[in-house]
């Protein structure tokens, strides 16, 4: 409805001077409202809750450790917590609010179906270690998911229990350590390119592997010839993303594999980026030997702020007797089994004819139920042919915000043919000292959530631009248009934008005060 | 397709302005070989809202409510009522359907969520600084271990047998790999637990001892002296608790002494979700080992207009900045359990969280009252919170659990499924009751137990 | 934690020339959204349900009537649903996110225990119709609840089935005119206060009745002995509200029942503001013939943007034979009956001795059941204790607001005592033109919503403050503190307040234009 | 009290502000007889969440739950599914916990779904207006006559015979007070409606002649001509639609030139719930009579910075400006339903609610092709949408409801249930199919009918 501005646009509100001083008395501007913290308006003798009062005469059985100071909590009634927290959330984006093109975060729509199933009372009041004969449901959710995701990745086995993606790469890792030890074979270095996640480099150091760079091509792709170059029998295994973190497609997988299989290592993959090849192709057909997805991302289950996510790792067959307990399956005669340490070498004799050598437990219990619920829900709800068309519009989406912005702004690797579900940009020729966290900052004032900035590094000022396939034409073209002005912005060097955001709950934060002197918890107010 | 907005016509439109005749076009650098060209085999196709709940309600309907039936089981899951609004709050779309806070000018919700948060579970802890959620405890309970080698420079962890099975399971899985040395026990059968025995595998090579608090069999000590005695040998206490309700009765572990405390967050505002996601709570009582902690921390600053704000802080030690060298791999959170924790922490507040933790072993004294009347049982504990421990007088408590189930009482764990191999355990049964639990459900509990021992003897 | 600003403040922000240009491409201000329409988004072929396809060569049966043309929706799938109707949500002002003191609608905390419970698949999958012996739940609830109305009313019985206040309203002067033509005395005149709300002169003149004011005192009360001078065999009926729309209780009601009984008539009274004295008082202990009880204000059901509501009537003695069907009862065997026209007679005389004269019925089905379980609800929460409880602490609250700005503001009523549940004021002295309108709008800048503002109409400029007891002693001192200052502005003349609001999603609306050429629905864009 | 913020603490400091020594200082007017001095008696006093919820949930118990067995009830309210993300809608605090849009500037949200919800009821009906909701379909048909009468300065109604027996009795229970002349009667057991009998009621009197669309038994019949006598005579024609699915498929009432066109919005969006809340639909052909129009309408207009907003216009048409020359007393409406019905709607979209409608029919059909198998059923009507009429050769079709409901299935609503007293229509038995209808439930109904029916023979 409004016409785009043109660039060099000024906002008509001046950052006020920063004495805190506000225009109205509550500090509120009509729906945008402060809120303070609980500390400062509940009350150690206010509840929410109608208990019974304590009787002081009560028996104690506590071995004389009753708590005699107080703990230091504060309680609101329920009208106030509801309000507190409600207007606490109206300082928040969140999908629900509009475009979230968080480069590999694959921020798509979390339906509702999925949280009103997972909240059926058969799934969500149901203990984990109840007697087998009561949970028979619940194991069957997982058998069903697990069957998916065999399915969907091509793969032998897959372990459930891993809690987020970070948990699965450690899952995976400790897989190819076992196996690798299992036959004798202590490597000492794993093989991740510049590009990954800051999270594959992490969980290598954590299983003790020493971290070595793969060199990338100038199409920002795993060189192929130098990776050959580096294999030997001193590596375990290679860590890849794909699509990788530059949202392109690995073309050279297979070919690197087999090369990796050839030097008696394995093939990591992180499946972080699932979503842009789901139905289209399956990592076991490439070679891969252990994969991570996080639910969270590709199969729609909310992220709520920094998680709960869910990690299952799909194996392949060289890597499936070592992998973590408790697992799910299910035998001939129907029935499903869980498997725990106690029947783990029985069952594996029974029915995979061979010995378990399980590298152990990553967890209590059994892994995310409620995110497995809200998973199959999802994939129930797609289909296999929802699935696939789920992959072909997240790539589109993507190449259509390449191919739209690539006139304008540095997209290092548009020459080399399509993206997958991102889009990549640089910062290269904002003008006045303007960078990517202003153009950032900028899109926040539009309305919008920015993109991923400055991941992956190896690309300047990166902006990962990552739609997913729930957002539709027109909330796209929106988000062109809008970037496309800051971009001319910040070519311009225009300098309003470094004060940006104007109209959020809050101007720009002082992160370096934050980590100087860190405030990491509320310490009532010196008299 | 429902969740699908791009329509036939947008995609045309698409691919024309992208140079791409169809949608594979796009997909050219997968190997041909490799490429599907149909729907995967085997799987369904799309279905509408009402099959997939019909699906799901089928598979729900398979399972045994515990809200449906007297039920006693805890071990490290513990069912509590949650209020109502705290669902209301967490299904909120700006809480449910928002990322990690790295924009903070528009995450503000969820930063001062997570500073209350932290808050709040470092004053519950007795700690100074909490940080804003692990995975769950027992994944909590390896990083204080991690932490403890980084901070002592030693790479020994004592661990208390006493310590929930799955957690020293855990513990022991990483340190395999970690090439740290971990020493564990199952526990002794006995009324108190041998404090003694574990100050005095406290060495110099020690990082850490490992303490639940209440522990695995529902027992609970004072841990002042083995902070002394760990703190003498140059080595951290780190004390892990699964059920935060506890805390509102019982003295801190900060309070004792604690340098780490972990635990499991789950029984306030979770829910039990046959065992995930949980919350995994972290926190350390000397604010000095701040920046050896693992996971996210939000901390307080202000905006350029002076005004108060949130951010996430001291990020180096995470895996995004530090990559190889952060202090652990963590990445996403349990930030929606911190949520409904939260809520239900502050709808509790101090006064709430006393009177149910009161409610709770009010409880629990009735039934431990009435289930040493059942012949051939008996109480374990000398001292417990809202989980005790009593010895049957048969073969195996897990038989006696699965014949409960069959009589419709879900009665407890059996300290035989926690510990398969240990014959000196077959005999307990593991009993939690909280305020959930009726005077009716302690009746048919102690009645079907009665009759089942009966039966056996 | 903002210190006031000192009278005489103006706003940072001009107004913008009227040319509807925005400061963003988007016309969005970082969480302040805009939203189209779902008909300038949507598309016909777009939907966010997945039924099967259409197949032509079905059987049809329809009787020739098949629709040929198009009907002229559009769908939006679901990402695109959820999202549209959070935008808009985010456009408006609730319980949940402030202080919402409007007068005589009672907007108290809305617990979400009731949400929970009205969504039990027991009462919300249940048709109305099914047969009795499938319906016991339901009917004890209705049951249950006429129970709790009665207890806290001390009146005779109860018509569940009216929708709304207004409804109730209806239902009670039924019952009057029912039971007046019962004795052959056809009557004229209803007599209602000026001050009384809008529903009460509509609903008399509906079942048509000539309306007739009834004088007040200075005291803002009704006028006792003019009153009584009125009397006679032309009035069937008084109504009165009690605590009246001023905020205050009418002490004399007993006399006037009294009076107007001894000269044949019947008192009704508007229930709507009963939250001030739940507990305190029955009005069955004043006279009272019907009152309608608005479970959307004292029982704490959501009003959803406008209702559902629900308004039960309790009735005297006198009037409860000529209660509109159905209606619920238990028998002594503990057997709950569902009364409708077949059994109504035969019930009512095995059990009531007697026969009913039901004027008839006023619904289809049997009420509000959605309504019932979350007032039962509220009802059992609070206990016999906490609703005398919630009166008190409502009426505190009001008497606190009315003491803290009466220096500063022209309270009429202030004078003549303690208010009950309203605090009321009036824009006597406002400088330079400003009215309670500039005020009200000030304070949706604050953060507010605003007061009840020109009802009732005996006040100039009335603004009515109805706190609620659900709200605490920090919000309302906030809200003092923000209502002090604007009125100090009101009546130093600050013109600024005449463009008021300044922040809120819009500024102020042409409210005329609209009336003078409707648009009442959306056409397509004139090409 | 889990609901009351207020501390004592608060409460006296309150106390000094005003003055009085107590809080019945403040009740002084409350005459000294009547003020009650402690809680009501015979009342409990106030319970936790867990005890309420206990207690809600055994009277959910006791009823049969429509979406547990077959169910086939129609007849004015109808079970369809209604997608999860409408529940989510409703459940945003901004919407749940808002008044009336009084304060437009803060109402946005509110306003603008009126003016979408009103513009898809329009387009529905095929009408130019619809206002923001009414209570539900029978009082928005009482309201239909009510304005008829405005508008033609007649008082005189014809209603059907196969108009809802409780929407005749509302408009009838009405008309005696305002003096309104109502005729109607029972419908007549035939394949078709008498359609010439109804016109020929119409004369220079006549007001309106109102007229179900499907009709009460199910029945679908052209309405054009009725509109020509109606209009031919200076009467307008009210058209009900009770199952708004319906007008997926088959033409609307405005295109056949109804006047008024009114009904119940529960099928969409909204839900069984017992009866209530429902959701009014009221619209009008000719935008010429919208200032006769009861309820409140949301219109279009521009704020002081010329963007496009809405508001709640004509007001001088409601009881709060107009007080007893208001066109209605209605004040609180059906709102929230509104939104359910709107959110629905948009979800359906033309596409969905043709295929919705579509599916619906297409198992009526499969449920008539059943029923008429088992031996002593018959059809009665010629044409359906979801919803038919079936004759039993048994004395009472409320007596096999009752069997079928002991059998476990919710078989239908017999129309001696709606007409207790006429016999003729004793054996009919009303039958709805929707889509949440399985073939399995179609065989259940038929087989225990066929039982029923054997064993009374
Ligand atoms: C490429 C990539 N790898 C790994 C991860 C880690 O996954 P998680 O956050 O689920 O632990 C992420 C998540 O942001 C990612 O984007
Ligand atoms: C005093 C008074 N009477 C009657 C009513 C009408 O009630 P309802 O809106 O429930 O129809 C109201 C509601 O605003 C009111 O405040």
């Amino acid at each position: 409805m409004n016409a785009p501005n043109k660039s060099g646009w000024k906002p008509a509100m001046e950052v006020a001077d920063a004495t805190g001083e506000s225009v109205t008395t509550t500090g509120n501007r009509a729906l945008m409202l402060e809120e303070p913290l609980i500390f400062e308006i509940g009350h150690a003798e206010t509840t929410g809750v109608d208990l019974p009062e304590i009787d002081p005469a009560a028996p104690s059985r506590l071995g004389g450790l009753a708590r005699d100071e107080a703990i230091g909590l504060v309680g609101l009634t329920e009208p106030e917590t509801v309000r507190h927290y409600t207007r606490l959330s109206r300082q928040n984006y969140g999908i629900d609010l509009g475009f979230f093109p968080l480069g590999s975060c694959t921020m798509k729509h979390n339906p509702r179906l999925n949280e009103k199933m997972a909240r059926l009372p058969g799934f969500a009041d149901v203990h984990p270690l109840q007697p087998v004969s009561t949970i028979q449901g619940a194991l069957e959710v997982m058998n069903e998911l697990a069957h998916w995701l065999l399915d969907l990745t091509g793969m032998h086995s897959v372990a459930m229990s891993p809690k987020a993606g970070a948990h699965g790469e450690l899952c995976g890792i400790l897989c190819i350590r076992a196996a690798l030890e299992a036959r004798g074979d202590a490597r000492e270095v794993v093989l991740v390119p510049e590009s990954a996640h800051g999270t594959n480099p992490a969980t290598a150091a954590f299983a003790n592997y020493r971290v070595e760079n793969i060199p990338a091509t100038p199409q920002g792709r795993v060189d192929l010839e130098a990776l050959k170059a580096r294999l030997g029998p001193d590596v375990a295994a290679v860590m890849i993303t794909n699509p990788n973190t530059c949202g392109l497609f690995e073309p050279d997988l297979r070919e690197i594999s087999d090369a990796v299989h050839a030097a008696g290592g394995f093939v990591y993959c992180d499946g972080a980026n699932f979503n842009a090849i789901v139905g289209k192709v399956r990592p076991g057909d490439l070679g891969v030997d252990a994969m991570h997805i996080n639910l969270h991302k590709t199969f729609s289950t909310p992220h709520g702020g920094g998680g709960p996510g869910s990690g299952p790792v799909v194996l392949s067959e060289a890597l499936a007797p070592f992998m973590p307990l408790p697992y799910t399956a299910r035998t001939k005669d129907g029935v499903v089994h869980l498997i725990e340490e106690e029947q783990a070498d029985d069952f594996a004799r029974e029915h995979f004819g061979g010995e378990l050598s399980s590298f152990g437990r990553m967890t209590a219990f059994h892994g995310q139920m409620g995110m497995f619920t809200r998973a199959l829900t999802y994939m129930l709800s797609h289909g296999a042919d929802g699935l696939k068309q789920v992959a072909e519009d997240a790539v589109l989406n993507a190449n259509y915000i390449l191919r739209s912005l690539e006139d304008l702004l540095h997209a290092p690797y548009a020459d080399s043919g399509p993206c997958m579900h991102e889009a990549l940009f640089g910062d290269k020729d904002f003008g006045n000292g303007l960078s990517t966290l202003d153009l950032a900052k900028g899109l926040i004032d539009e309305g919008f959530h920015p993109m991923t900035v400055y991941f992956p590094l190896v690309v300047h000022g990166a902006m990962l631009v990552e739609p997913t396939e729930t957002e539709s034409k027109a909330s796209i073209d929106q988000f062109i248009t809008a970037f496309r002005s800051l971009a001319e912005r910040a070519l311009a060097g225009d300098e309003s934008l470094k004060q940006a955001p104007y109209f959020a709950p809050r101007r720009r934060l002082d992160e370096t005060a934050a980590a100087r002197k860190p405030k990491l918890a509320w310490t009532p107010p010196e008299e | 397709m429902r969740y699908l907005p791009l329509t036939d016509t947008d995609r045309g439109e698409m691919l024309a302005k992208v140079g791409a005749a169809n949608i594979d076009d796009l997909f050219v650098d997968v190997p041909e070989v490799a490429r599907l060209d149909g729907p995967i085999h085997g799987l369904p196709m799309h279905a509408s809202e009402m099959a997939v709940e019909r699906h799901m309600k089928r598979l729900a309907g398979k399972n045994t409510v515990a809200g449906d039936v007297p039920f006693f089981l805890g071990a490290g899951a513990y069912r509590h009522h949650v209020p109502a609004s705290v669902d209301t709050v967490i299904q909120r779309g700006e809480f449910l359907t928002a990322y990690t806070p790295y924009q903070p000018e528009i995450a503000q919700g969820t930063l001062q969520m997570l500073f209350e948060f932290q808050t709040q579970v470092a004053k519950l802890y007795g700690c100074a600084v909490a940080n804003a959620s692990l995975y769950d405890g027992s994944t909590a309970c390896w990083e204080a271990v991690a932490m403890a080698t980084r901070v002592t420079r030693r790479n020994r962890a004592v661990l208390s047998g006493a310590l929930h099975p799955h957690y020293s399971e855990v513990v022991k899985t990483m340190a395999q790999f970690t090439g740290d040395a971990i020493a564990d026990s199952a526990p002794a059968i006995q009324a108190e637990p041998d404090m003694d025995g574990l100050s005095s595998r406290i060495d110099d090579e020690t990082a850490c001892v490992v303490v639940q608090y209440p522990d695995i069999l529902g027992r609970i000590t004072d841990l002042t002296e083995l902070a002394h005695a760990a703190h003498e040998k140059g080595a951290l206490l780190v004390v892990v608790n699964t059920e935060p309700v506890a805390l509102g009765a019982i003295k801190s572990p900060g309070e004792m002494g604690a340098d780490i405390v972990v635990g499991e967050g789950q029984a306030i505002g979770v829910g039990l979700q046959f065992g995930g996601p949980y919350l995994g709570l972290f926190a350390v009582r000397d604010p000095k080992h701040v920046r050896q902690m693992p996971g996210r921390l939000c901390g307080e600053t202000l905006d350029a207009e002076g005004k108060r704000g949130f951010v996430l802080t001291l990020s180096t030690r995470e895996q995004h900045i530090r990559r190889e060298k952060a202090t652990s791999n963590i990445c996403t959170n349990s930030g929606l359990c911190a949520l409904a924790f939260s809520v239900h922490m502050t709808l509790l507040g101090e006064k709430g969280l006393r009177e149910l933790a009161a409610e709770n072993h009010r409880l629990a004294c009735i039934a431990v009252d009435r289930l040493v009347q059942v012949p051939g049982v008996s109480l374990l504990n000398n001292a417990f919170f809202n989980e005790f421990t009593i010895m049957l007088d048969c073969k195996s408590a897990r038989d006696v659990v699965r014949d409960l189930a069959d009589r419709g009482v879900l009665g407890g764990v059996s300290l035989g499924r926690l510990y398969p191999g240990v014959e000196r355990l077959q005999q307990a049964l593991l009993v939690a009751v909280t305020e959930t639990t009726t005077e009716d459900d302690i009746e048919a509990l102690a009645t079907e137990l009665e009759a089942i021992i009966k039966e056996a003897a």
